[in-house]
């Protein structure tokens, strides 16, 4: 198995951009989970439908901690549409070059960055209603059955 | 620093078996399978050697053949003693904590249409007698499993379970690869029939393993052609590989006692420290059945990769468990055997030590341990 | 005086081999498959070593599997492509004199239910165009022809069969084995789809060879496990071997031209003496059509294997032909497809020369030969 | 392969006793071919019932020119009636063993003396009637083939 990363990479891996959480984030999504292997929670913070801040927490190999890194600098400050058509491929090209078994993992931070994106849009529309617990863990499910689809199919 | 602590998936060549091995990469170069002088000499010398690994595994001479790996070896034995013996039944017995080698192989007898079956292991990663008299009959063909486990050490009462297979009219192969420098294989007493070895993991060559193939034993060769090894193994023979590997088994044998007696205070003086200084960690497999250089370690809320590449760039090798390649699931399907709570299935690193670590190594090792499980766990998003 | 004829049996390690290898056999141990910083080394020199091999094959870096040998190699491609490719046809096509190694698994396939068919080759041994296309078909799945006679050294027009091959839509294999460093063996222009070599036949290592298997050939695998070369042959990665091919194989294309001058003028000196000095002797093979470090002559009346040990005792280490264990038949079944007098069969004795041998080595080979003739025909019964 | 060959099976190879024709034998044999790899051609002269003389040519390998001179050398003095009891095995053993692969060369020395020692009584019965060549060519080809057989078993 190469996985000889890049230097760009090794550096977001030991020294990762906007770790943490956002505390009353505008838009949150977690995605993957401990038993596939990875898992990434995004933290939205929203102004002027552009993103003001945004957060990562990493349960994930380092590419997975990379991936998350590389992207959460470049979208911060972005419009929330331009934000929406970000490509995983770009995380790549970005970084440059990921070994291929690792490609799954910048295709699950766009998926991540997309469900908080979504989130933060449904909070908008239902102002007032909050999300339950429930229904994000339906979300959840969901997006990781694709995940792992993903990966078996690189790997 | 550099600290290896990777010992169970490749050991450093032992400079004393190289130095064994350097007639054979100069002056002694003939063919063994020529018949002028310089390829009798080399032949009469692998005879020599043949004898030397029966008189330490208390076999016969004639039963030992070289290979280029254990994974030849592995897949020369199930694959062969299948398919030479199907008059005798159609089925084939494998833990289900065998190396990819010997899963991969019983999956292509399962594929030709022999019936396959994985015999279960307990928490402690132990095949019992009971889960293999459950599932053995008198169809059963080959029975195989590995003396000792490379991801969590676990030691198996083979003798108890060769004596079963035996039976029940069945062949008895072991996958030793992980027992050397271990355990004192006997393979008479313990009652095999069949058994694997890699020279690279006691710190002989790599490109050069064993099989063991008791008299009697019908096995279809894999790799044929000039008739080498009495025809179960073509190819001309690797002298100085064969050389390599009987003579770091030597020293295997000679020096056992030092050595388990080493690795067990290294093993017993980092376990100590960790728990002590490290939160939310845990033993995987046996505590006591178990070879004293392995150490399977979870880690609470962390991933293990990302453990084992934090650790790397701070000069420390370990491993998340075997140093497979196919890893088409991320998670140790030896972890899962034994039952491990799905939650820490990727947590996991293993720690195996060697001839050469020193306690020094392992303070370094904890110093950075820590560094990379706090720093890891800062921005987990498991509590 | 010792001295060495039968480099096309094996050849001594280079000792620049030997250095290159060296960092391989301590400091740079690491197991290739595993993903901390010295198993990653390990792999990114792998990857390097495969381009270098490919670029001075002129084939795919992709390509390149390792394995322990040419037999393992030639075992691989020959049983490997025909089972995977049964949607393709049912038939094998491998020429009459190729190595046991290929013979025993097209054998092999032939048991399996397999169409094996042997094409015949010339009294200059030497497979013809039409010969080929009298045989191929369109249910020919592969086609196997070595580039070059281990016995008699004959060089066949690889590009022209090749080429044959692909006409019918059958994959083209060549056991190049005997070719380097003679050929320079060019993947792309001569149509090799498969190819076999191994290392210690060129001042490598004993324990390595090459399998390159073209892009999108679909080949069961031999030895299946950890993965490793995308799955084709697992097994650790035994790096100083692989180290020690590549080097010796760049050496072999780099010290082409120099290395052929002085085997060919070895070869004519001898040859020339032989012929003015002992009487009743012939040239077995194609005269032209050979490699310069061959010489398989005929000596009327006495015994092959009696002049090697006469030789052997003399310190003089030569041949009778191949260098197998498993000569069933005393006669060289080459020598009888080349359709020698069955009277000759017995009597025939291979010189090969190499990169160590001078020509004072011959001259004392030339007066010992002198006396073994003397000797063994002094009480032949053969008149 | 191996070909390891005591000490005494290479002195009756490099230097073997007995080499030679007698002219007008009391008895002859050829047995074994150039096509299958070896012949042995015994000579015999015999004097009140006794091997006065013993000789032999040889086309065949190293054990197979030991085996023979060592018999020759065994056999020389030996009454008919005892050379006809002597055993291959003797060969062996005498010569402290052979590689199994080169045991049929003392089998197929034994039969030719053996052979030889028929030619003679045939001789002897016959007094004036010399065996014309065709009959010792049929001989000579039933010989070969039990040779042949137990060389490939013993392989
Ligand atoms: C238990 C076990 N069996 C077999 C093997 C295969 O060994 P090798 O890669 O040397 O063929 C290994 C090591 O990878 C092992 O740990
Ligand atoms: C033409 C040819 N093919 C294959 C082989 C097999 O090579 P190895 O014994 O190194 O596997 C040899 C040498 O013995 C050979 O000469």
């Amino acid at each position: 198995m190469a996985l000889n990363y890049t230097k760009k990479t090794v550096d977001h891996f030991l020294h990762p951009h906007n770790i943490g959480e956002i505390k009353k984030p505008d838009g949150y999504a977690q995605i993957g989970n401990m038993v596939c292997g990875d898992q990434l929670d995004f933290f939205l913070k929203v102004e002027k439908g552009k993103i003001k801040d945004v957060k990562f927490l990493s349960f994930g190999c380092a590419s997975n901690i990379a991936t998350a890194s590389l992207m959460t600098e470049k979208v911060k400050g972005m419009t929330i549409e331009a934000a929406k058509k970000y490509k995983w491929e770009k995380i790549v090209s970005d970084l440059g070059g990921l070994p291929h078994q690792k490609v799954h993992c910048s295709v699950m931070a766009v998926q991540g960055l997309k469900k908080a994106i979504a989130d933060y849009e449904k909070r908008q529309e239902t102002e007032k209603a909050k999300p339950t617990k429930v229904v994000m863990k339906v979300i959840v499910k969901k997006v990781t059955v694709k995940a792992k689809k993903k990966k078996t199919t690189k790997k | 620093m550099k600290v290896y602590l990777d010992n169970a998936a490749t050991t450093r060549l032992d400079p004393r078996v190289l130095a064994k091995m350097k007639p054979y990469l100069s002056d002694k170069y003939g063919n063994a399978s020529s018949i002028h002088s310089l390829g009798q000499e080399a032949f009469l010398e692998l005879q020599k050697a043949k004898e030397s690994v029966a008189k330490l595994l208390n076999g016969e001479a004639e039963s030992v053949i070289f290979t280029s790996s254990a994974t030849e070896s592995n897949n020369l034995i199930i694959k062969g003693v299948a398919l030479a013996n199907q008059a005798k039944g159609n089925k084939i017995l494998v833990s289900n904590i065998e190396h990819p080698c010997v899963r991969e192989s019983a999956n292509e007898l399962a594929r030709a249409g022999f019936v396959v079956e994985f015999v279960p292991v307990n928490s402690e990663g132990l095949v019992t007698p009971e889960e293999l008299e459950k599932l053995i009959d008198k169809e059963t063909i080959l029975v195989s499993i590995m003396t000792v486990n490379n991801e969590i050490g676990t030691i198996q009462d083979i003798a108890a379970l060769a004596k079963i297979a035996h039976k029940h009219g069945a062949y008895f192969h072991t996958d030793a690869v992980q027992a050397i420098p271990y355990l004192k294989i006997d393979i008479k007493k313990m009652g095999i029939d069949l058994l694997s070895l890699s020279a690279h993991k006691f710190y002989g060559p790599k490109g050069v393993g064993l099989a063991y193939i008791g008299k009697g034993i019908k096995v279809k060769p894999l790799i044929v052609g000039g008739g080498q090894e009495n025809g179960m193994r073509a190819g001309t023979y690797n002298l100085p590989g064969i050389m390599g590997l009987v003579f770091a088994l030597e020293l295997a044998y000679k020096e056992r006692a030092t050595y388990l007696k080493h690795v067990k205070s290294l093993k017993d003086y980092f376990w100590q420290k960790i728990k002590k200084e490290i939160s939310g960690v845990k033993l995987n497999g046996s505590a006591t059945k178990r070879v004293p250089a392995n150490l399977n370690i979870m880690f609470g809320s962390i991933e293990g990769e990302a453990i084992l590449m934090d650790l790397s760039y701070k000069g420390v090798c370990v491993s998340t468990g075997s140093a497979c390649s196919a890893t088409d699931l991320r998670a140790s399907s030896v972890l899962k055997a034994i039952g491990l709570n799905k939650n820490y299935l990727n947590s996991n690193i293993r720690f195996s030590f060697g001839r050469y670590n020193t306690k020094k190594e392992l303070d370094y090792t904890i110093k950075c341990l820590k560094d990379t499980v706090k720093r890891l766990r800062s921005f987990s998003p498991i509590k």
